[in-house]
């Protein structure tokens, strides 16, 4: 039963899209948008399901962790563990497997995909790139869940990769055809940028997984997390360094970033929400799911160094956010901030910062996804997302939006209380806590300087609310054409709105998740 | 003296084809009466149920191991001109399922570009004849032979619509051939020397017994030989005579050349390789693998900023032979012909769709192609598969699991450097189809094309997609070829 | 007669054909530089041929060479026939209708 | 309709917190928890709380100061109501939190809540340049210390393996850690509570409104500093370095912090300023170290709610009538006693507020001033140097206060003889000055609703003295009243003269904020810069330089195709002497 779930999460997206396609353009976009709207709001259901029915206790996670390891270490990170599992051959003579498996660390992000795409959709009903085509952009939308959903579920490494490209071209696109209208040039430039840094990011990262495949004769995740490969030096290490580039170039981490600004700033604001919200998480995803249980001694040999990078991108990506002019960039460049953190957390290789990795992958997909999906707002009803031309005093004209704007940018400075929070917290407490084998002092300081990093993260969205929301409407009067929130926007947000303040204020749920981390 | 013995078997579908080859011309010759259709119908036929028969051929010997124009030899097995093994069954799959879909590109096109169906069908027989025995060849006078065999009707067919164009394609090609053959027959003949064989199982055994400085002048003979072949294959830098023969021949021709005659190139350095010429740890194999790089980067490069649908096929074509040649360099026969199986079916789909194009807009420009997804949905869709699988992206799986059987090759060899410098061409190829992807996605279009597809060529290039797609679902079809 | 002289002497043969080749603008005078380069192989089959004594393999090879060269020279003189025919000329290094198209790229920038 | 729900919803709640203070009186410290996860094999999060005399008597504070704001406010605010209220009812919802918590984290939760509330109230007037300055800066000060005070969890909490308060402080710790974990906590106090040097932002927190400056300098954020040092008082007490850091701050702000409010020509700026003077006072006593030191200082903070929430409520009338609560904009009203008629019940409870404030005998802030310098006095007397540093401070700072306290009130209220109508003290600002007269007949007390809360707190400021049973240590008591008295006389005769020297110094605040902006402020928007720059300049060119350079390659390889096959023959020979050479060179 659970498998076929899981089959139908990964085949259903596809199918509803290629039937999409296979519709004549006169269907409509309206129906287009509905279709994938109950798609996907059946995927969301049946991701709960699966999830639901992992929370059962039969799930033999612990048992199977006291098996292989007698007296188990300190840490088990990212492990899988499978709960449900499919696995039949698929490319013999290359040693590929279909190799299927979902446990608690993947499953919560395949909702937050699920859920994230059902209101992309949602949105669609209603509002739509200029451009239009929108039967298309729906479709293109479900390949992409289709990619992102089986990334996470996928227990192969080629698998893995397999779907973790899958994104790439619909992303492309998305980015190419419904981006920013007014700069035909920069969109293909960004999308381009986009698409070729993570192309050749994760042939890299295949490159890895063939050293490992050289090393251990396998491909399988649960076999190789089982058995992982020792060593810290020499090819191991080689892997390591190979795949976390890869995955920093998806994350991304600071200096591979330099595609994100650009592609999230001139995406359409789907585009933009998922991206941000899904697309960002491949990359810690992996590095949880592949780099730690896999490599371990390769990761603690480079893990000061995805530390020090990491923090690098939190500082970086802050001050950057502070020079800011156009509002999809700076939340763009926030991003970058954030995932430094989730890199930091990586890095620790101590249950706490892994925890904190992934409640703040949770929590970054859901309150960036908030902020793209506002500033899409802003930019429709302004035609431009720079804030000088937006003018200020939003507060006055349209208070709603620029109320839920300030909402979103205070969780996502980490505001305690809301779903920012936990994640940095966690992260910083494993930084200041690592792992044995992991240099204390170096990443105390880190630890130090991410901290300077969160006060220059609410900088920074200060210096946003000032600029854009608050401000004398004498000198911004209203434009006749500014509606305050519609209906479709408020359902679109609701969700979001009301999971940062749950994980916010009930971490509890999701933490206990994870307590085998 | 000697005694030879043969299996007749083995050398079957070799013959078949070269007794096709003279029937169709004889027809197409003495046939006079009846119309340039019904002749164009009756030939095609006739040359596909000959290939058609070299398929069921292999398809029921896979997995067979038939030797001929053996003699026993002073020290070690018998030597063997000719074999007919699974390495060889693979190869010839390959070869004859591009020959047979180059016929059927022919279809459709060929009577309306003014080129003789005859003689065209006797050369790409003759040429296929010659690419089999190539594959099958195990001594150095078979492979030059057949190699002159599969390169001489292709530069008449270069010319065959005995146009300016045509004429100076088929100049350049033939010139640059002459050259190689020139030069690996310079190659051979020094290999002989040294060694005193020609057979390639000898001529490996006494290779590694070699005193140092003749080791050396068998390298260099080697090294010549790899190089006539990097002609054939158009590996940088003996690549400059592809783009301009590509664009001067008519279509057909040109997806002749790019399938089969490089396939046959391929085939014969592969078995070259393979056979021992250039064992395991040889610098040979060293050479092979920089111009496994050097091909790929420059073929890349090359095809990014090109305008022309055609030539842009052409460069990217010498890319997709670099990453042919680098699984090549390290002797891994299961991932080249896997890749060659995948490039020959798409390469197939690929220039179907441009012919169809380039009969309605002879100019052949990519701006050709703008809004294609708006206009002609199928058309630009099976194009779309046809150029990601080139790319090796989702959802292009064969040409993505082939490119990764290239990756493990390299990588279980060792090559760490050959694999990073494939990993950022991965990259430059795929910047090479995003622009022609765009260019069909672009809308709108002023011009959109838009015409009523011939049904061979709906039937062809469905069946290109159709193949492709069960290849990329199926990988593991790829790879059984050679085993 | 040592093994060396022969060799050398197809050597220079090739080296000729070679600078031929590359020298000359005539395509007839260039397939008289191809027979001059497969003239040389077949110098050196012979020398070797005889320098092993045990069998005809090299001189075997010979033979088909010089099949072969009558081949390429007829199937070159057709096409340069043919060049003929549509340039008017023979000139290897005078027929470039085929050159990458520079126009074309600027009216593709253009629009 | 939605505004009015709010206004009940956030009344109701203060009311509720009130009751909840009067139902926990007396009864046993209970505790308890909700949630939870383990994570790792080392930390259980999870969120518990507490009840204890503590929490009482700041549950109280809290709903009294929390009710008497809202009720004012119903009648001072007139523009955005909902969210006003609502972030108001937020504010002190974390506050309760704070103090109702067990747990640090959940503590941290209430404690930056607070910060972003005070962060949005600050800003409540949005349109104000200053107001949306001071709202950022508030916020970005007060998140620099929270950061230390993570820190500071995160180091006590590995320390003693756990995060819940009632636990910390048992078990052993090396003392380094525990004086590490202290010092970091303290940074977030000094943050959350404005002491040198996070000071700054409490005075720009002014242009907010008045009554939400009651509820953040009486009852909530401000407070919550020291309530937290009083919480965490047996693990403070273990660390004696922190404890004389503490002490060295305190001293060092209540100086500092009085000063400025001496030099101020604002009301509510030097209503802030007193605010950190007189936190310093409860932190002084706090870093004591004594049981006494602790009692004396929250003894402080009850007085200290009450007075200072009364100030700033009469402050907020002030406001609410003149437009202004600048002593220049107010002494045009104070011909012939204008503003003293006109608003006689703002009179007379600011009166009581600033006598409660200055310490004169009687009123609420003399005992509890009275308190802590008692406190001190018993550490001095054993010869401890922060005994005596602590002494001498409060008793400085005692003058100083009463300084301005009496500058202030005679110059709000009064018309100095020295310069009746005449160009004077506070001109120099304006100098169309006293040349139009108001019309004084305008003014008007506020409502009941705002003066209810008002007579309250002025009730509290007077009563509260006596709460804590009256033990006058007779010496002390005399002393103080004799400072008081000598700063009070010195502000009347400066104002009799209708002089108000400020020095510069003063004036400038000790030039400490523009010195933040030089060294902080301005460097990192240098670093913006150089940051954006080396995405544009640096990593941004060396991505456009490789496509760049691809493009470039292309086109060369264009060039390259010439059409003569001459050169492509040629380059092949070049080509395969080059590989052969190189292959050479590669083989030997």
């Amino acid at each position: 039963m659970s498998e076929w779930l899981l089959i139908a999460l990964i085949a259903v997206p596809t199918l509803t899209a290629v039937v999409l396609w296979a519709l004549p353009v006169v269907t409509g976009d309206r129906i287009a948008a509905l279709v994938g709207t109950i798609v996907s709001g059946v995927l969301l259901v049946v991701s709960f399901v699966l999830w639901w029915d992992m929370r059962r206790p039969h799930c033999p996670c612990t048992y199977q962790l006291v098996d292989t390891y007698g007296s188990p270490p300190r840490t088990v990170p990212g492990k899988l563990m499978p709960d449900v599992d499919i696995n039949v051959p698929w490319i013999p003579s290359l040693g590929v497997r279909f190799h299927l498996a979902v446990d608690t660390i993947s499953l919560p992000l395949i909702a937050l995909t699920a859920l994230l795409v059902l209101l992309c959709c949602v949105y669609s009903l209603k509002i739509t790139p200029r451009i239009g085509r929108t039967r298309s952009l729906i479709a293109l939308l479900l390949v992409i869940e289709t990619g992102v959903i089986g990334t996470f579920a996928a227990a192969d490494l080629v698998l893995f990769f397999v779907f973790f490209e899958i994104v790439l071209i619909p992303m492309w696109l998305v980015i190419d055809i419904w981006g920013d209208d007014h700069d035909r040039a920069g969109r293909r430039r960004a999308a381009t940028t986009f698409i070729l840094m993570t192309v050749l990011g994760s042939a890299l990262m295949l490159l890895g997984f063939l050293l490992i495949h050289r090393h251990a004769g396998t491909f399988d995740l649960v076999f190789l997390g089982q058995h992982p490969i020792k060593g810290g030096h020499g090819v191991p290490l080689a892997a390591a360094i190979l795949i976390a580039v890869g995955l920093a170039v998806k994350m991304p981490l600071w200096p591979l970033h330099i595609w994100l600004p650009d592609a999230h700033a001139k995406a359409p604001t789907v585009g933009s929400v998922l991206l941000a919200g899904v697309l960002l998480k491949l990359g810690s995803y992996g590095m949880i799911r592949i780099l730690l249980p896999v490599l371990p001694d390769a990761t603690a040999t480079i893990a000061p160094y995805l530390a020090g990078f990491s923090v690098v991108a939190i500082i970086a990506g802050s001050l950057a956010c502070l020079a800011q002019t156009d509002v999809k960039r700076l939340i763009a460049y926030s991003s970058v901030g954030h995932m430094g953190f989730i890199g930091l957390g990586i890095a620790t290789m101590s249950p706490e910062g892994l925890n904190g990795a992934l409640y703040a992958n949770l929590a970054h997909g859901i309150i960036t996804g908030l902020l793209f999906f506002l500033a899409g707002a802003i930019k429709d009803r302004h035609d431009t997302s720079d804030l000088r031309a937006i003018g200020r005093a939003l507060y006055a004209r349209l208070p709603r939006i620029s109320g839920l704007l300030t909402y979103a940018c205070l969780a996502s400075l980490g505001l305690p209380g809301l779903a920012g929070f936990w994640g940095e917290m966690l992260v910083l407490l494993g930084a200041y806590h690592p792992a044995d084998w992991l240099p204390r002092a170096t990443f105390i300081v880190l630890m130090v300087i991410a901290g300077l990093g969160a006060v220059l993260t609410a900088a920074y969205f200060l210096r946003l609310i000032r600029e854009l929301c608050q401000g004398d409407p004498a000198e911004n009067p209203p434009a006749a054409f500014a509606v305050d929130l519609s209906r479709i926007e408020f359902v679109t947000f609701a969700p979001l709105v009301v999971l940062t303040v749950f994980l916010g204020l009930w971490p509890f749920t999701l933490l206990n998740q994870w307590t085998f981390l | 003296m000697t005694l030879t013995w043969t299996d007749w078997q083995a050398i079957a579908v070799p013959l078949v084809l070269a007794i096709g080859a003279v029937a169709v011309l004889l027809v197409d010759s003495f046939w006079k009466s009846a119309s340039a259709e019904l002749r164009h119908t009756v030939v095609t036929l006739l040359t596909s149920a000959v290939i058609l028969f070299g398929l069921v051929f292999v398809w029921a010997q896979r997995g067979g191991f038939k030797p001929a124009f053996c003699q026993p030899a002073v020290e070690g097995p018998a030597e063997c001109s000719f074999v007919f093994e699974p390495l060889t069954a693979g190869l010839w799959a390959v070869l004859l399922v591009g020959g047979l879909g180059v016929v059927g590109l022919s279809t459709y096109r060929l009577l309306a570009s003014d080129v003789p169906i005859g003689e065209y069908h006797f050369l790409l027989l003759s040429a296929l004849t010659g690419a089999t025995v190539l594959a099958g060849a195990r001594d150095l006078a078979t492979l030059v032979i057949a190699l002159e065999v599969v390169s001489l009707p292709s530069f008449a067919m270069v010319g065959l619509r005995r146009d300016r164009r045509g004429s100076e394609g088929a100049m350049k090609a033939f010139l640059v051939s002459v050259l190689s053959t020139a030069v690996m027959l310079f190659g051979v003949s020094y290999l002989y020397g040294v060694t005193g064989s020609l057979y390639l199982t000898t001529i490996a055994n006494r290779l590694t017994g070699l005193d140092p400085d003749l080791g050396r002048v068998a390298f260099a003979a080697g090294l010549f030989v790899i190089v006539g072949f990097a002609f054939k294959i158009a590996a940088v830098p003996f690549h400059a005579w592809l783009p301009d023969t590509y664009v001067g021949a008519p279509i057909e021709v040109t997806t002749f050349l790019a399938v089969v005659s490089k396939s046959a190139g391929v085939a014969g350095l592969l078995v070259l390789v393979t056979a021992g010429i250039a064992p395991d740890g040889s610098h040979l194999r060293t050479v092979i693998a920089i111009l496994a790089a050097l091909t790929m980067t420059v073929g890349n490069l090359a095809a990014l900023r090109q305008v022309e649908a055609v030539r842009l096929l052409a460069w990217s074509s010498i890319g997709q032979v670099g990453f042919l040649l680098a699984p090549l360099a390290v002797g891994d026969a299961q991932a080249v012909v896997g890749y060659l199986a995948a490039y020959v079916v798409v390469t197939l789909g690929a220039f179907g769709a441009v012919a169809v194009v380039q009969r309605h807009r002879p100019g052949g420009l990519l701006t050709d192609y703008r809004g294609m997804v708006r206009s002609e949905p199928g058309l630009a869709a099976a194009l779309i598969f046809f150029l990601v699988v080139l790319a090796g992206l989702p959802p292009g799986l064969a040409g993505l699991f082939t490119k990764f059987a290239a990756f493990q090759a390299v990588i279980d060899a060792h090559l760490g450097w050959l694999a990073i410098v494939m990993a950022i061409n991965v990259m430059i190829g795929l910047a090479v189809y995003l622009r022609w992807i765009a260019e069909l996605f672009r809308l709108p279009a002023d011009d959109p094309f838009s015409v009523d597809i011939e049904t061979p060529a709906v039937a062809m290039i469905s069946l290109c997609a159709a193949l492709t797609a069960v290849l990329s679902v199926l990988p593991s079809i790829l790879f059984a070829l050679s085993t | 007669m040592p093994l060396i002289l022969p060799l050398l002497l197809a050597v220079v043969l090739f080296c000729i054909g070679v600078y031929g080749v590359l020298a000359r603008r005539n395509v007839i005078t260039l397939l008289m530089s191809f027979e001059l380069m497969l003239n040389a192989v077949n110098l050196n089959l012979v020398a070797f041929d005889a320098w092993r004594i045990n069998d005809a393999t090299g001189q075997t090879l010979a033979v088909f060479v010089i099949t072969l060269a009558a081949a390429e020279i007829g199937l070159g003189l057709a096409i340069v026939l043919l060049l003929f025919r549509g340039h008017g000329h023979v000139d290897a290094d005078a027929a470039r209708d085929l050159a990458e198209q520079d126009e074309l790229v600027e009216q593709e920038k253009a629009t | 309709m939605i505004a009015t729900a709010w206004r009940v919803a956030g009344v109701g709640f203060s009311l509720l917190v009130v009751l909840a203070a009067a139902l926990l009186y007396g009864v046993d410290p209970q505790q308890t928890m909700a949630g939870g996860a383990m994570i790792g094999e080392d930390f259980w999060f999870s969120y518990e709380f507490r009840t204890d005399g503590l929490t009482v008597l700041m549950l109280a504070i809290v709903g009294v100061v929390s009710t008497c704001v809202q009720v004012y406010s119903i009648g001072y605010v007139r523009e955005r109501i909902a969210s006003y209220t609502a972030l108001v009812t937020l504010f002190t919802a974390a506050m309760v939190t704070v103090v109702i918590s067990d747990n640090l984290f959940l503590l941290l939760i209430g404690w930056e809540v607070m910060g972003v509330c005070s962060y949005l109230l600050i800003g409540h007037y949005w349109e104000r340049r200053d107001a949306r300055a001071g709202a950022m800066k508030a916020f970005l000060m007060t998140r620099l210390g929270d950061v230390g005070f993570l820190f500071g969890i995160f180091v006590l909490g590995v320390g003693y393996h756990t995060f819940r308060i009632s636990e910390l402080g048992s078990g052993p710790i090396e003392p380094h850690t525990l004086t590490i974990g202290t010092i970091l906590l303290l940074v977030g106090v000094i943050g959350k509570s404005a002491q040198v040097p996070l000071q700054t932002w409490l005075p720009d927190a002014m242009p907010g409104p008045s009554p939400v400056s009651a509820l953040i300098h009486a009852a909530t954020m401000v407070a919550a500093g020291v309530f937290l040092i009083a919480r965490l008082y047996n693990v403070f007490v273990e660390a004696q370095t922190t404890l004389t850091v503490l002490a060295v701050v305190a001293c060092v702000t209540m100086l500092f912090a009085a000063s400025c409010a001496m030099a101020a020509v604002e009301v509510k700026r030097v209503l802030a300023w007193s605010t950190v003077s007189q936190l310093a006072i409860m932190f002084a006593g706090l870093s004591l170290g004594t049981h006494d030191g602790r009692r004396a200082a929250l003894f402080q903070l009850l007085t200290h709610a009450a007075f200072k929430g009364l100030l700033f409520l009469c402050a907020g009338v002030l406001l609410h009538q003149v437009g202004s609560a600048a002593f220049v904009v107010l002494r045009r009203y104070t011909r012939r006693g204008a503003s003293r008629k006109q608003l006689r019940v703002t009179f007379v409870t600011m009166t009581i507020g600033l006598a409660a404030l200055a310490g004169v005998p009687g009123f609420a802030g003399f005992f509890s001033k009275d308190s802590v310098v008692e406190a001190a006095w018993e550490q001095a007397k054993d010869g401890s140097t922060v005994g005596w540093i602590v002494l001498v401070s409060v008793c400085v700072t005692t003058a100083m206060t009463a300084f301005y306290c009496v500058r202030m009130w005679l110059w709000v209220f009064f018309r100095t003889p020295a310069l009746a109508g005449a160009v004077g003290a506070f001109e120099g600002d304006d100098p169309m000055a006293d040349l139009d007269e108001p019309d004084a007949n305008k003014l008007r007390d506020g409502s009941w609703l705002m003066l209810a809360p008002m007579v309250l707190l002025a009730i509290g400021a007077i009563g509260l003295g006596y709460t804590d049973g009256v033990h006058l240590n007779v010496v002390i008591a005399l002393i103080t009243t004799v400072l008081a008295l000598l700063g009070g006389l010195a502000a009347y005769s400066l104002w009799h003269r209708g002089a108000d020297p400020r020095p510069v110094v003063l004036e400038r605040e000790y030039g400490v904020d523009p010195a933040y902006q030089r060294l902080f402020v301005v460097p990192v928007g240098w670093l913006a810069k150089l940051a954006v720059g080396n995405d544009r300049d640096v990593i941004g060119a060396y991505v456009r330089a490789t496509g760049r350079a691809g493009v470039l390659a292309s086109q060369g390889f264009r060039k390259l195709q010439t059409g003569n096959v001459q050169t492509y023959l040629a380059a092949a020979v070049v080509g395969a002497v080059a590989l052969a050479i190189l292959a050479g060179v590669i083989g030997s």
